[in-house]
C-alpha cells in the first residue's frame, strides 16, 4: 500500500539509535538522556502511521515486507501487522518514550547501557509484534530477554540477579520447547506441501491431526502462558517486578506480558485450533484460579509492586478469559484488557517510582496521609486506580465489561467467578490506596514529599489521557481489532467441530437481536 | 596380494596435498630457525605459522571442487575434507594470533610451540582427510602427540605438567582400545580402507559379527575420547584447566572437530549397515554427554574448568546431529562444528587476554566488575556466551536450531527435548559469566587486561563471525550440506 | 427530537468539574460556589425545560431519546451513550437537579470555613454529573456508567475529611459495599443481553415478554441479579451497613447523596425495570419482603442511636425500605411518590440537623443538645415540619405517600408485609419524635464552649431549608387519592408503568396491577395509619418529654437493657460481617501468600534449581582428579558398550 | 594348526591383563607399560587377521603401531620426568592438584 | 608340534604380563615386560610373521624398554609401596572390571564364531611375512602413512626435548610451586 518498509524502519531505527547511544564517547548524562528521549520520541513518531494509515477494515496483513534470509531453509525476512499486533506495537512505541523520560532522574550509574538497553528492547518487542516468519519470530521473542535481562540484572533492586536469572530462565525453559514444536511444524509442512518454509500463513493453512494438535499446542501454550503469565507459572514476576527499575517494571508489565496473550491470539490458537478448543476448560479454569488468586494475594502484600504485580495476574487472568470465551465480545474485551492493563498497570508503576524516587521505600506501610503533602500525585494515582479496578468511564471498564459479557454467553458460570474478581480488585486497590494516602501523615518524613514536578506531570498526562480516551470511546480501536479477531476466530472455529466446546453452555431462546455469529 | 604401483599424481593433486605438505615443511622450518638464537621478544614462529596456514588454506581451496581419493584412499581429497582443512587452518591461525603475545607473557615463547601447534593441525586434517583407518589412526597420534606436549608446555608449572600427564595417559589408553577395535574391524572386513569396509558390508550377510559390533564399539569409544563423550570425557576438564589457554582454545575446537570428522567418515562411510545397531547407543551417549557436561559445569568457578565441561556438553549437541545421521545430520555437524569452533575459540581468546605476565586470571570473581572498566570485552565475552548458550541473534542459535531440527526431522524427539532443556540449563553458568561482569564489584585488585594486537584482531574475527553468522547463516549452511555431499 | 439538547443536562456540571479542575485556585472561594451552583441550577432550568417539552407531547409518545454516540460495538453487541426523558425519569431528574440545586447553595454556608471548598464542589458537581447520567441513561450500561460514578463520588465526599481514618474507612466501606451490589447489577445486565439481545431499555422490554417465560430462571436469575445491585445502592438488607457510617461525611452530603438522590438510585432501577419484576413473581415477592423487613428493622436501630445524623440515616433506610415493598406490591408508583416526598423531607431534616450541627460547633450527639427551640427558631421550624412529615401526619407530604404504600400492600394483600409497614410507621413516629424532642425540647445540656458559639445558621443556609420546607408540605398534594383513574402524580408516570404492562399481558402489569379499594376501606386504612403515628408520636414524647436525660440516663436502656443494647450495637451486623467474610477473606489470602505462594508454587521453582545444583555437587564427586578413576569409568564405558550388544 | 580363535583369546587375555594393569597400579611408569601391553594385545590380534586373511596390511599396520608407541613412549616418558621433578613423585594418586 | 609352541609361548606371555602389573618393583616388571616382548615375538614367528617378530624384538625389547629401565633408574624409584584401603578396593574393582570384559567377550564370541572372510582356512593362506613383501608395500601403497610416521617421530622427539631437556633459561628459577587453585 506505501512504498516506505515502514515496520523494518520502526524494528531497526530504535536498535540504531541504541546502537549509537551506547558507542557515544563519554558523554554527559544530560546528553544521553536528551538523545534517548529524542529516539523513542522520533520512534513514536513514525509509528503513527500505523494508526492512520492502517485500514480497519481488511483482515489481513498490512504494511507487509517479505525478502530472502535463509533461503536454504525456507526462512525469510517477513514482517507485517494485523489489527492485533498494530495496536500492542503502538502500546510499545507511547510507553517506550514516557519511561524513557521517567528514567531521568531514576538511573544514575550507567545511563549510555541504560538507555541503549531500553531501545534495544523496544526494537526486540516491535520485532515480535511483526514476524511473520516463525523462526523470525523465535528469534525476536528470544533476543528480547537480553536486554530485559540486563535492565533488570543491571539497575535493579538488591535481589536482582536472583530475579534477573529467575526471569530469564523460566522464560527460556517455556521457549525451548516451542522452538522444537515449531520445527516440528517446519518439517511437517514440508512433508505434506514439499516447500519448506516457516511462513505463519502456510502453517495456517497446514491441516493436523488431532493428536499432533495437542502437543504442538501444549509446547506453545506453556511458552506463552509463562510469559502471561498464567497460575501457576506466575511466580517468576513478582520477583521480576519487585527488583526490576521503574522504566523495567513498566515495560514488562505493559508489553512484554502482552507477548503471551499474543502469542495465544496469534499463533496458539489459530495453529491449533481444535487442540485449543479441547483446552479451554483447562485454560480458562487456570484463568479465573489467576482472577481470584492474584487479586487475593495481592491483597495482603506490604509491598506495592509486589501488590501491583499479582493485581496482573489477575488482569491477565480476565484477558485470557476473554480470548478463550471464543465469541467476538470476549476476545475483543481480552484485546481491549491487554492494551488496558498496558496503560493502567504501566501508570502505577511508574507511580510507584515516583515515590520511591522520594522515599526509597514501596512499603505501603511506610506511607499514609500522602494527600496533604501531594495532591496532585494522589489524585493522578487515584484516577490510575480506578482505571484499574474498572470503573466505567476508564479504560478498564470497557476491557473488563466485554469480557465478562463474551464468558457469559459461552458459560455463565465463568462470568459469575470472574466477576468476583472485580469486587476483590476494588477491595485490594482502594485499600492500598486508603493507606497510602488518607488518615493523618503517620510518618515525618513524608510531611514534606515532593509533589509531581513537571516533568513527571508530562509523563502522566498521555496515560490519564490515554485511560480517558479508550474508557470514554473505545470504538476505533474495537474497529481495528474486530476484523483481525473474527478472522481468528473463524480459523479456531473452523474446524472447532473436531472437539467439543463449553460454547453451548446455555442453550436460550432465540433472541431477536440474532444472538451469537 | 601384490602390491601394485601407485597411480601418478596430477597437478589437482599436489595442490591438494598442499596443506599436508606445507604444514610438515612448515613445521621443520619453524624448528630449522630455532637454531638461529632470536631476541626474546621474537615472534618469527607466529609469523611462519601464520604463513603455512594461509598457505596451505589456499592451496587446498584452489582445488576445492575437485574429487580425488589419493593414495589408494588413504588421503582423500573432496569437499568434506577442503571443509574440515579450512576450518582447522582457521582454528590453527586463529590460535596462532592468540598465542601471539599469550606465549610471550607466560614466558613460553619457543619456536616449538608453533611447530606443534602446526604438528596438531596436521594431524587434525588427516583424521579429517583419511579414508583408511592406518591414516586415521596416525593422525590421531600426531595431533594427540603434539598436544600432549602443548598441554604440558608450561612445563614450570605442576598443574600444566599434571595436566599433560592426565591427558597422555588417559589418550594413549584410550587409543589402545581404538586401536583393538581397528584390529577386529580389520579381521572382520579383511580391510582397514573404509570404502572397501563399505563394500564389504554391503553384500555381506552377516552384520551381526560380533567381531564387527566390538570393533565399532571400540572404535566409537575411542573416538568418543577424542570429542570428549561421556563417560569418556573425564580427562577433559583437567586438561583443559592446565593446558595455556591458548593451547586449550585450539584443542578445544580443533581436536573435536576433528575426532567427529574422523567419526563421521567412519560411521557414514564404513558403518552405515550397522546404523541400527550404533544410533541407539551413540543416542544414550549423546543424552549422558549433554546432561552431564551441564550439570557439572553449573558449579564451576573457574572459567576453563566451565568451558570444558560446556565444551562437553556441546559434544553432546554434536553426537545429536550425528544420530540423526544421513545427508541433514553430516550438515548439521558439520555446520555446528564450525559455529562451535568459532565461539568457543572466541571465549578461550578473552581469557587469555586477561591477566598481567605470567599471572592467570580465569574464575569468575575474576570477571568480577569487568563491564566497568572494559566495556568492549565484557560485551564480546557475553556475546560469545549468549552464542554458547544458543540465545539469538548469535551463531549458537542458529547452529541449535539446524541441528534439533534435523534431529527432529530424523523423529528423535525425545533426544531433542532433552537437547533443549539441557540448554537452558547450560544458560544458567553462562549467564552467571554475564552476572560476574556486569552485575558484581570486583574483590580484591582487579584484573588487568594484556591488550594485544593479534589477539584483539583474533577476537574481532571469531566475534564478527558469530554475530554473522547468527544473522545470516545462509552461506555456511549450503557450504556445510555442500562439504558432506563430497562425503556421501 | 434532539432539540430538547438532554446531554446538556448532565453536560453542565461534568464542565463544571473540568472549569473547576482547570482553574484551580485561581477561582476563589466565591467564584467556586458560584460556579457549581451556577451550573446544578442551569442543569435544573434545562431539565424543567425538558420536562416541559415532554409535557407538551401526547402521553403516549411522552418519550424522548436522545443518541449522542455509539460507546462500543462488538459483533452483536452495541451500547450507545444515549440519554431518555420520559415521566419516570422527569421525577427523577427535577428531584435530582432541584433538591441539588438547594443543597448546592446550601453547602456554600455550610462549608465556608472549610479549607478545601473547591475541592468540595468539584465532588458535589461530580456527583450530579454521575447521579443524572444514571438517571437520564437510555441503557443499562450508562446507567451502570452513572450507577459507580455515584458510588465513585459518594467514596470521595465520604471520606472527605480524608485525615480522620474513620472518614477514610467509611468512604471504603462503601464503596466496597457498593461494589458487591454493582457485581448484581453486572451479572444483571449480562443475563439480560444474553438472553434480551440488547441493553436498550425500550428495545429490551418490547421484547422481555416474549423471550422470558414468566418466571423462568433466566428472568428470576436477573431481576434478583439487579435487586442485589438495588440493594447495594439504596442500602437495604444484608448491604444496608455502609449507610449509616457514611455520615462520616459533611451533612450537605448525607443530605444530597444519602438521603435525597443516590440512595433512591435503587428504587429507580427497579421501577425503571418493572416490566421485567413483573415477568419474575418470586423477585417481586422478594423485593416486597426485603423492602418491608429492611423498614421495620432500620427503625428498630434508629430508636436507640443518639448521633443525630446516624438516627436520620437509619430512617432513610427504613423509608427507603417503604418504597422497595411499594415496588415489590407492584405499586411503583407509589414508590415513586415516596421516593419523590422522601427526598424533600429527608433532605430538609439532614440539613436541618447540619444546622443545629453547625450551630453547635460540630456536636451531634443528641444527649449533648436539649432546648434548642428557641436559640434557633428557624432551624426548629423547619426541623418540627420535617418530623411531621416523616411521621405521616396529614397534610404533610410524607403522609400521602407513605399511606398510599400501605394501602397498596393492603389491596394487593400483601398483609404481612402491610403489618410491618404500619409497625415501621409507628416507630418512625416514635424515633423522630424521640429525636426532635431531645433536640429542640427540654433543659439544655449543651456544654459551656458550645453554649457560647450558639448561633443560628446564616440565611444562605436557612434559604433552601424555608424551600424544601414549603415542598414537604405541599409535595404531597400532587397525590391527592380518591381521584378517579389515579391521582395527576399516577397520572403522569402512567405511560411508563402502564404502557408495556398493556401489551405484556401476562400478569396485567402497571398501577393497574394494584386493585382500587372501596372509598371506606381506603378511609379506614388512612385512620388507621394516622392512628398509628399519632400514637408513635405521644409515646415518644411520654418517653422523652418529662424528665431530662443528663440525670437518668436513656430511658429504654432502663425499661429493657437487653434490647437496648442489641439496638444501640444495631444488632452486631458489623461485627458478624466482619467475622464471617473479612476476617476470613483475610486469612486466607495470607495463607494463599505465605505458604502456597511462597513455598508450594516457588519453592516447586527453587527446588528444581536447587535439584540441579545438588546434581552437580554430586557429578563433580566423580571427577576425583585421579587417573585410576578416570581410567575406571572410561572401560565402565567401554564394558557397557560391550554389554549393550549381549542382548540375544 | 593353530585355529585363530585361540590367537584372539591370547590378544584378548593379555589386552585385559594391560586394562586391569593400568586400572590397579598407581605407578605412572607401570601404567604406561601396562598400555604398552594392551598396544602389543592389538598388534597380536593384528598379526593373526593378517595371516588367517593372507594379507600383509595387518603387519604393515602392526609396524605403524610400533612406531606410534616408540614416539609415545618418548613423549610419555619426558612427560613423567618433568611431572617428577616438579612433584617428587610418580604415584598418579598423589597428582590430583586439577580435580572437581 | 606347533600347538605345543604357541602353549609354551603363551603361557610365558600370560605369566609374564601377569608379573608386569602384579611385582612390586618398577624394575623387575620393566624386566618381566621385555620377557613378555619376547614371548610375543616367537608368537608372531609361529604366524610366519618373521618381520614383525624382529622388529619386536630391537625395537620394544631394546629401544623402548630399554628407555624405560633408563627412566625408571635415573627417577631411582624404590619398589612401590602400594596398601591402604582405597587401593585395595581399586584392585578389587580393577580386576571384576578386567574379568566382566573377558567374560563379555567370551559370551559374544562364544556363539557364531567363524565368520566372514575369516572362514577361509589359515593354512590355505600363501606364504606371508616374507620381508621384501613387506618393503615394496611400505614404499609404495603405504607410502604415504610411512611420510606421517617420519613427522610422527619428529613431533615425539621436540616434544619429548621441550619437556624434558633441563631447566632452560625459561624454566628455570620461576615460581617451580603449583599456582594456588581456586577453591572449585
Amino acid at each position: 500500500m506505501n512504498g516506505f518498509p515502514w515496520l523494518s524502519w520502526l524494528i531497526f531505527f530504535p536498535l540504531l539509535s541504541a546502537a549509537l547511544i551506547a558507542m557515544l564517547p563519554k558523554a554527559s548524562g544530560r546528553t544521553i538522556r536528551w538523545l534517548a528521549t529524542a529516539a523513542a520520541l522520533a520512534e513514536m513518531a513514525f509509528s503513527l502511521p500505523l494508526w492512520w494509515r492502517y485500514q480497519p477494515g481488511q483482515p489481513g496483513w498490512q504494511f507487509a515486507e517479505q525478502m530472502a534470509w535463509i533461503p536454504s531453509l525456507g526462512a525469510t525476512y517477513h514482517v507485517g501487522v494485523d489489527g492485533v499486533s498494530v495496536l500492542l506495537a503502538l502500546l510499545t512505541t507511547v510507553l517506550t518514550p514516557i519511561v524513557v523520560i521517567s528514567a531521568w532522574s531514576a538511573v544514575e550509574k550507567r545511563e549510555r547501557e541504560f538507555y541503549a538497553m531500553l531501545l534495544a528492547l523496544e526494537a526486540g518487542m516491535l520485532g515480535t509484534f511483526f514476524a511473520l516468519d516463525l523462526l523470525l519470530f523465535y528469534v525476536f521473542w528470544e533476543a528480547m530477554l537480553i536486554p530485559m535481562y540486563l535492565l533488570i540484572g543491571v539497575w535493579g533492586g538488591p535481589r536482582r540477579v536472583y530475579a534477573a536469572i529467575k526471569f530469564f530462565l523460566y522464560t527460556m525453559a517455556g521457549s525451548v520447547l516451542m522452538l522444537v514444536a515449531i520445527l516440528w511444524l517446519y518439517f511437517h509442512n514440508q512433508a505434506v506441501t514439499g516447500v519448506p518454509t516457516f511462513a505463519l500463513d502456510a502453517f495456517y493453512a497446514l491441516p493436523l491431526a488431532a493428536a499432533e494438535q495437542t502437543w504442538l499446542f501444549l509446547a506453545f501454550a506453556l511458552a506463552f502462558a509463562i510469559k502471561v503469565p498464567m497460575f501457576p507459572l506466575h511466580t517468576w514476576l513478582p520477583d521480576a517486578h519487585v527488583e526490576a527499575p521503574t522504566a523495567g517494571s513498566v515495560i514488562l508489565a505493559a508489553v512484554l506480558l502482552k507477548m503471551g496473550t499474543f502469542g495465544y491470539v496469534r499463533f496458539a490458537m489459530p495453529l491449533f485450533p481444535s487442540a485449543s478448543a479441547q483446552f479451554t476448560p483447562w485454560i480458562v479454569a487456570l484463568a479465573l484460579v489467576g482472577i481470584l488468586y492474584g487479586a487475593l494475594v495481592a491483597m495482603v502484600q506490604p509491598d506495592l509492586k509486589k501488590l501491583v504485580a499479582y493485581s496482573s495476574v489477575s488482569h491477565l487472568g480476565f484477558c485470557m478469559l476473554g480470548l478463550y470465551a471464543l465469541n467476538p465480545q470476549g476476545m475483543a474485551g481480552g484485546m481491549m484488557t491487554m492494551l488496558n492493563h498496558g496503560v493502567s498497570t504501566g501508570a502505577l508503576f511508574l507511580l510507584v517510582g515516583v515515590i520511591y524516587e522520594r522515599r526509597h521505600t514501596r512499603m505501603i506501610a511506610d506511607f499514609g496521609g500522602l494527600w496533604k503533602p501531594a495532591p496532585v500525585y494522589a489524585t493522578v494515582f487515584l484516577i490510575v486506580t480506578l482505571s484499574s479496578i474498572g470503573l466505567p468511564g476508564t479504560n478498564g471498564f470497557v476491557g473488563e465489561f466485554l469480557v465478562l459479557l463474551g464468558a457469559f454467553r459461552t458459560n455463565p458460570g465463568w462470568a459469575i467467578i470472574a466477576a468476583v474478581g472485580v469486587i476483590l480488585s476494588a477491595l485490594y486497590m482502594l485499600w492500598m490506596y486508603q493507606r497510602m494516602f488518607f488518615g493523618p501523615v503517620t510518618h515525618p518524613e513524608n510531611e514534606q514529599v515532593r509533589d509531581l514536578t513537571t516533568r513527571e506531570r508530562l509523563v502522566f498526562a498521555p496515560l490519564l489521557l490515554l485511560i480517558f480516551w479508550m474508557g470514554v470511546y473505545p470504538q476505533p480501536i474495537l474497529d481495528r481489532t474486530q476484523p483481525t479477531l473474527d478472522r481468528t476466530l473463524a480459523l479456531v472455529k473452523a474446524r472447532v467441530e473436531m472437539a467439543p466446546v463449553a460454547l453451548d453452555a446455555n442453550a436460550r431462546p432465540p433472541a431477536p437481536a440474532g444472538g451469537r455469529p | 596380494m601384490m602390491p601394485n604401483a601407485p597411480a601418478a599424481l596430477i597437478a589437482a593433486d599436489w595442490w591438494a596435498l598442499g596443506a599436508v605438505i606445507a604444514l610438515s615443511a612448515g613445521t621443520m622450518l619453524i624448528l630449522l630457525l630455532e637454531l638461529f638464537p632470536a631476541r626474546p621478544g621474537s615472534s618469527r614462529g607466529a609469523i611462519v605459522a601464520l604463513l603455512t596456514l594461509a598457505a596451505s588454506a589456499w592451496s587446498v581451496f584452489r582445488v576445492r571442487d575437485v574429487r580425488r581419493p589419493l593414495f589408494e584412499g588413504m588421503f582423500v581429497h573432496d569437499t568434506f575434507t577442503v571443509f574440515f582443512t579450512l576450518l582447522f587452518c582457521a582454528v590453527g591461525a586463529i590460535a596462532v594470533l592468540q598465542s601471539w603475545d599469550y606465549v610471550r607473557r607466560t614466558r613460553i615463547n619457543h619456536g616449538e610451540y608453533y611447530a606443534l601447534l602446526l604438528a596438531a593441525t596436521l594431524g587434525m586434517i588427516l583424521m579429517a582427510a583419511s579414508n583408511d583407518l592406518i591414516t586415521v589412526f596416525l593422525g590421531l597420534e600426531l595431533m594427540s602427540l603434539a598436544l600432549y606436549i602443548l598441554v604440558g608446555f608450561r612445563r614450570g608449572r605442576l598443574d600444566s605438567s599434571e595436566a599433560a600427564l592426565k591427558y597422555f595417559l588417559l589418550g594413549a589408553f584410550a587409543s589402545g582400545f581404538l586401536l583393538y577395535g581397528i584390529a577386529l574391524l580389520y579381521g572382520a572386513t579383511g580391510t582397514t580402507n573404509l570404502g572397501r569396509m563399505a563394500i564389504f558390508l554391503s553384500d555381506s550377510p552377516m552384520l551381526g559379527n560380533p567381531m564387527l559390533l566390538i570393533g565399532a564399539l571400540l572404535v566409537i569409544a575411542g573416538f568418543g575420547f577424542k570429542v570428549a563423550a561421556v563417560p569418556f570425557h573425564m580427562w577433559t576438564p583437567d586438561a583443559y584447566e592446565g593446558a595455556p589457554t591458548t593451547v586449550t582454545g585450539f584443542m578445544s575446537a580443533g581436536a573435536k572437530a576433528a575426532g567427529f570428522a574422523a567419526l563421521l567418515r567412519v560411521l557414514l562411510i564404513a558403518l552405515p549397515g550397522l546404523a541400527h545397531d550404533w544410533r541407539p547407543v551413540l543416542s544414550w551417549i549423546a543424552i549422558l554427554t549433554m546432561t552431564v557436561g551441564n550439570v557439572t559445569a553449573l558449579l564451576q568457578t573457574n572459567l576453563k574448568r566451565m568451558l570444558a565441561y560446556s565444551s562437553i556438553a556441546h559434544a553432546g549437541y554434536l553426537l545429536v546431529a550425528v544420530v540423526a545421521g544421513g545427508t541433514e545430520g553430516g550438515a548439521a555437524a558439520l555446520f555446528y562444528l564450525a559455529v562451535y569452533s568459532l565461539m568457543n575459540l572466541g571465549a578461550f581468546g578473552v581469557l587469555a587476554l586477561l591477566g598481567r605476565e605470567q599471572e592467570e586470571r580465569v574464575t569468575l570473581a575474576d570477571l568480577a566488575g569487568l563491564s566497568t572498566r572494559q566495556p568492549l570485552l565484557a560485551l564480546a565475552m557475553t556475546i560469545f556466551m549468549l552464542s554458547l548458550g544458543g540465545i539469538p541473534p548469535t551463531a549458537g542459535f542458529m547452529g541449535k536450531v539446524y541441528v534439533f531440527g534435523t534431529a527432529v526431522n530424523a523423529g528423535l524427539i525425545p533426544l531433542v527435548i532433552v537437547g533443549v532443556l539441557n540448554s537452558v540449563v547450560s544458560v544458567f553458568y553462562y549467564l552467571r559469566v554475564t552476572v560476574a561482569m556486569y552485575m558484581r564489584e570486583p574483590q580484591g585488585e582487579p584484573v588487568e587486561v594484556a591488550w594485544a594486537a593479534p589477539a584483539v584482531l583474533a577476537i574481532l574475527a571469531t566475534l564478527g563471525l558469530t554475530l554473522w553468522f547468527g544473522v545470516q547463516a545462509h552461506d555456511l549452511l549450503v557450504q556445510a550440506q555442500r562439504s558432506i555431499m563430497g562425503l556421501l | 427530537m434532539s432539540g430538547s439538547m438532554l446531554w446538556i443536562i448532565p453536560g453542565l456540571p461534568l464542565a463544571a468539574v473540568a472549569l473547576n479542575l482547570v482553574l484551580g485556585d485561581r477561582l476563589g472561594k466565591r467564584g467556586t460556589a458560584w460556579l457549581a451552583c451556577g451550573a446544578v441550577g442551569a442543569a435544573f432550568v434545562m431539565a424543567l425545560r425538558a420536562v416541559l417539552t415532554l409535557a407538551a407531547l401526547p402521553p403516549e409518545q411522552r418519550a424522548i431519546t436522545e443518541t449522542v454516540y455509539t460507546w462500543m460495538r462488538v459483533g452483536d453487541f452495541s451500547a450507545n451513550v444515549a440519554f431518555l426523558l420520559d415521566p419516570l425519569s422527569s421525577v427523577m431528574v427535577l428531584v435530582v437537579t432541584g433538591v441539588g440545586f438547594l443543597i448546592h447553595v446550601y453547602s456554600v454556608g455550610y462549608m465556608s470555613h472549610d479549607p478545601s471548598f473547591r475541592r468540595f464542589f468539584l465532588y458535589l458537581n461530580l456527583f450530579m454529573f454521575a447521579m443524572l447520567t444514571l438517571v437520564l441513561a437510555d441503557n443499562f450500561l450508562l446507567m451502570f456508567v452513572g450507577w459507580e460514578g455515584v458510588g465513585l463520588s459518594s467514596y470521595l465526599l465520604i471520606g472527605f475529611w480524608y485525615t480522620k481514618p474513620s472518614a477514610a474507612e467509611a468512604g471504603k466501606k462503601a464503596f466496597i459495599v457498593n461494589r458487591i451490589g454493582d457485581f448484581g447489577f453486572l451479572l444483571g445486565m449480562l443475563t439480560l443481553f444474553a438472553w434480551g439481545g440488547s441493553l436498550e431499555f425500550e428495545r429490551l422490554f418490547a421484547v422481555a415478554p416474549h423471550v422470558f417465560a414468566v418466571g423462568s430462571v433466566a428472568i428470576t436469575f436477573a431481576t434478583l441479579a439487579l435487586f442485589l445491585g438495588a440493594t447495594g445502592k439504596s442500602a437495604q438488607i444484608p448491604l444496608y451497613t455502609w449507610l449509616p457510617d457514611a455520615m462520616e461525611g459533611p451533612t450537605p452530603v448525607s443530605a444530597l447523596i444519602h438521603a435525597a438522590t443516590m440512595v433512591t438510585a435503587g428504587v429507580y432501577m427497579v421501577a425503571r425495570c418493572h416490566v421485567l419484576f413483573q415477568l419474575a413473581p418470586i423477585s417481586l415477592e422478594t423485593v416486597a419482603i426485603v423492602g418491608a423487613a429492611t423498614a421495620l428493622f432500620a427503625a428498630t436501630i434508629g430508636m436507640a442511636q443518639n448521633d443525630i445524623k446516624r438516627v436520620l440515616a437509619y430512617s432513610t433506610v427504613s423509608q427507603l425500605g417503604y418504597m422497595f415493598f411499594a415496588c415489590g406490591v407492584g405499586a411503583f408508583t407509589a414508590g415513586i411518590f415516596h421516593l419523590m416526598t422522601h427526598a424533600f423531607f429527608k433532605a430538609l431534616l439532614f440539613l436541618g440537623a447540619g444546622s443545629v450541627i453547625h450551630a453547635l460547633s460540630d456536636e451531634q450527639d443528641l444527649t449533648r443538645m436539649g432546648g434548642l427551640a428557641s436559640k434557633l427558631p428557624w432551624t426548629h421550624r423547619v426541623m418540627l415540619v420535617g418530623t411531621i412529615a416523616i411521621a405521616g401526619l396529614p397534610p404533610l407530604a410524607g403522609f400521602f405517600s407513605k399511606d398510599e404504600i400501605l394501602g397498596a400492600a393492603f389491596a394487593t394483600g400483601h398483609y404481612g408485609v402491610w403489618v410491618a409497614g404500619l409497625l415501621g410507621a409507628a416507630l418512625t413516629a416514635f424515633y423522630m419524635t424521640r429525636l426532635y424532642v431531645l433536640c429542640f425540647r427540654g433543659e439544655s445540656r449543651l456544654t459551656h464552649e458550645a453554649e457560647h458559639h450558639l448561633h443560628e445558621s446564616p440565611p444562605v443556609m436557612i434559604a433552601p431549608l424555608v424551600v424544601l420546607a414549603v415542598l414537604s408540605i405541599v409535595g404531597g398534594w400532587v397525590g391527592l387519592p380518591f381521584q378517579e383513574g389515579g391521582h395527576a402524580f399516577a397520572r403522569w408516570l402512567e405511560p411508563v408503568f402502564a404502557a408495556p404492562g398493556a401489551e405484556g399481558g401476562a400478569h396485567g402489569a402497571g398501577a393497574h396491577a394494584v386493585p382500587h379499594l372501596s372509598a371506606g376501606a381506603e378511609w379506614g386504612l388512612i385512620l388507621l395509619s394516622v392512628a398509628v403515628a399519632v400514637a408513635g408520636i405521644v409515646a415518644a414524647f411520654r418517653v422523652y418529654g418529662r424528665a431530662p436525660i443528663a440525670t437518668r440516663g436513656e430511658p429504654l436502656a432502663e425499661r429493657m437493657p437487653g434490647v437496648h443494647r442489641a439496638l444501640a450495637h444495631k444488632y452486631w451486623v458489623d461485627e458478624l460481617y466482619d467475622a464471617i467474610i473479612v476476617r476470613p477473606i483475610h486469612a486466607l489470602s495470607q495463607r494463599l501468600w505465605r505458604f502456597w505462594d511462597e513455598k508450594v508454587v516457588d519453592g516447586a521453582v527453587n527446588g528444581i534449581a536447587h535439584l540441579f545444583e545438588g546434581f552437580s555437587a554430586i557429578s563433580r564427586l566423580f571427577q576425583t582428579g585421579f587417573v585410576g578413576t578416570y581410567a575406571l569409568f572410561l572401560t565402565l564405558g567401554v564394558a557397557a558398550l560391550l554389554a549393550h550388544f549381549l542382548r540375544p | 594348526m593353530i585355529p585363530l580363535s585361540w590367537m584372539l583369546a591370547l590378544s584378548a587375555v593379555v589386552f585385559v591383563i594391560g586394562v586391569i594393569g593400568v586400572l590397579v597400579r598407581r605407578n605412572a611408569l607401570i601404567i604406561f607399560m601396562s598400555i604398552e601391553l594392551m598396544l602389543n594385545a592389538a598388534n597380536l590380534a593384528f598379526v593373526a587377521f593378517a595371516r588367517s586373511l593372507g594379507s600383509l596390511d595387518g603387519q604393515i599396520f602392526v609396524f605403524f603401531v610400533m612406531t606410534v608407541a616408540a614416539a609415545e613412549v618418548a613423549v610419555g616418558l619426558a612427560i613423567i620426568v618433568n611431572v617428577f621433578r616438579l612433584k617428587e613423585t610418580v604415584y598418579v594418586d598423589e597428582i590430583n592438584l586439577l580435580k572437581g | 608340534m606347533t600347538p605345543a609352541l604357541f602353549i609354551g609361548f603363551a603361557a610365558m606371555l600370560v605369566a609374564c604380563s601377569l608379573m608386569v602389573i602384579l611385582h612390586r618393583n618398577p624394575v623387575t616388571s620393566a624386566l618381566f615386560l621385555v620377557l613378555a616382548f619376547c614371548s610375543l615375538a616367537g608368537v608372531y614367528l609361529l604366524l610366519h610373521a618373521e618381520f614383525v617378530a624382529m622388529v619386536q624384538i630391537i625395537v620394544y625389547a631394546g629401544a623402548i624398554m630399554v628407555l624405560f629401565l633408563f627412566v625408571i633408574m635415573y627417577l631411582n624409584l624404590r619398589r612401590d609401596l602400594e596398601s591402604g584401603v582405597h587401593i585395595a578396593v581399586r584392585r578389587g574393582v580393577g580386576w571384576l572390571l578386567g574379568a566382566l570384559l573377558l567374560a563379555e567377550a567370551w559370551v559374544l564370541f562364544g556363539h557364531r564364531w567363524a565368520q566372514g572372510p575369516l572362514a577361509s582356512d589359515p593354512s590355505l593362506a600363501g606364504p606371508v611375512g616374507n620381508t621384501q613383501a613387506i618393503g615394496q608395500a611400505l614404499y609404495t601403497r603405504y607410502l604415504f602413512p610411512f611420510e606421517i610416521t617420519s613427522m610422527l617421530l619428529l613431533v615425539a622427539m621436540v616434544g619429548a626435548v621441550v619437556i624434558a631437556k633441563g631447566r632452560g633459561p625459561h624454566a628455570t628459577r620461576r615460581g617451580e610451586t603449583p599456582q594456588p587453585k581456586e577453591p572449585a
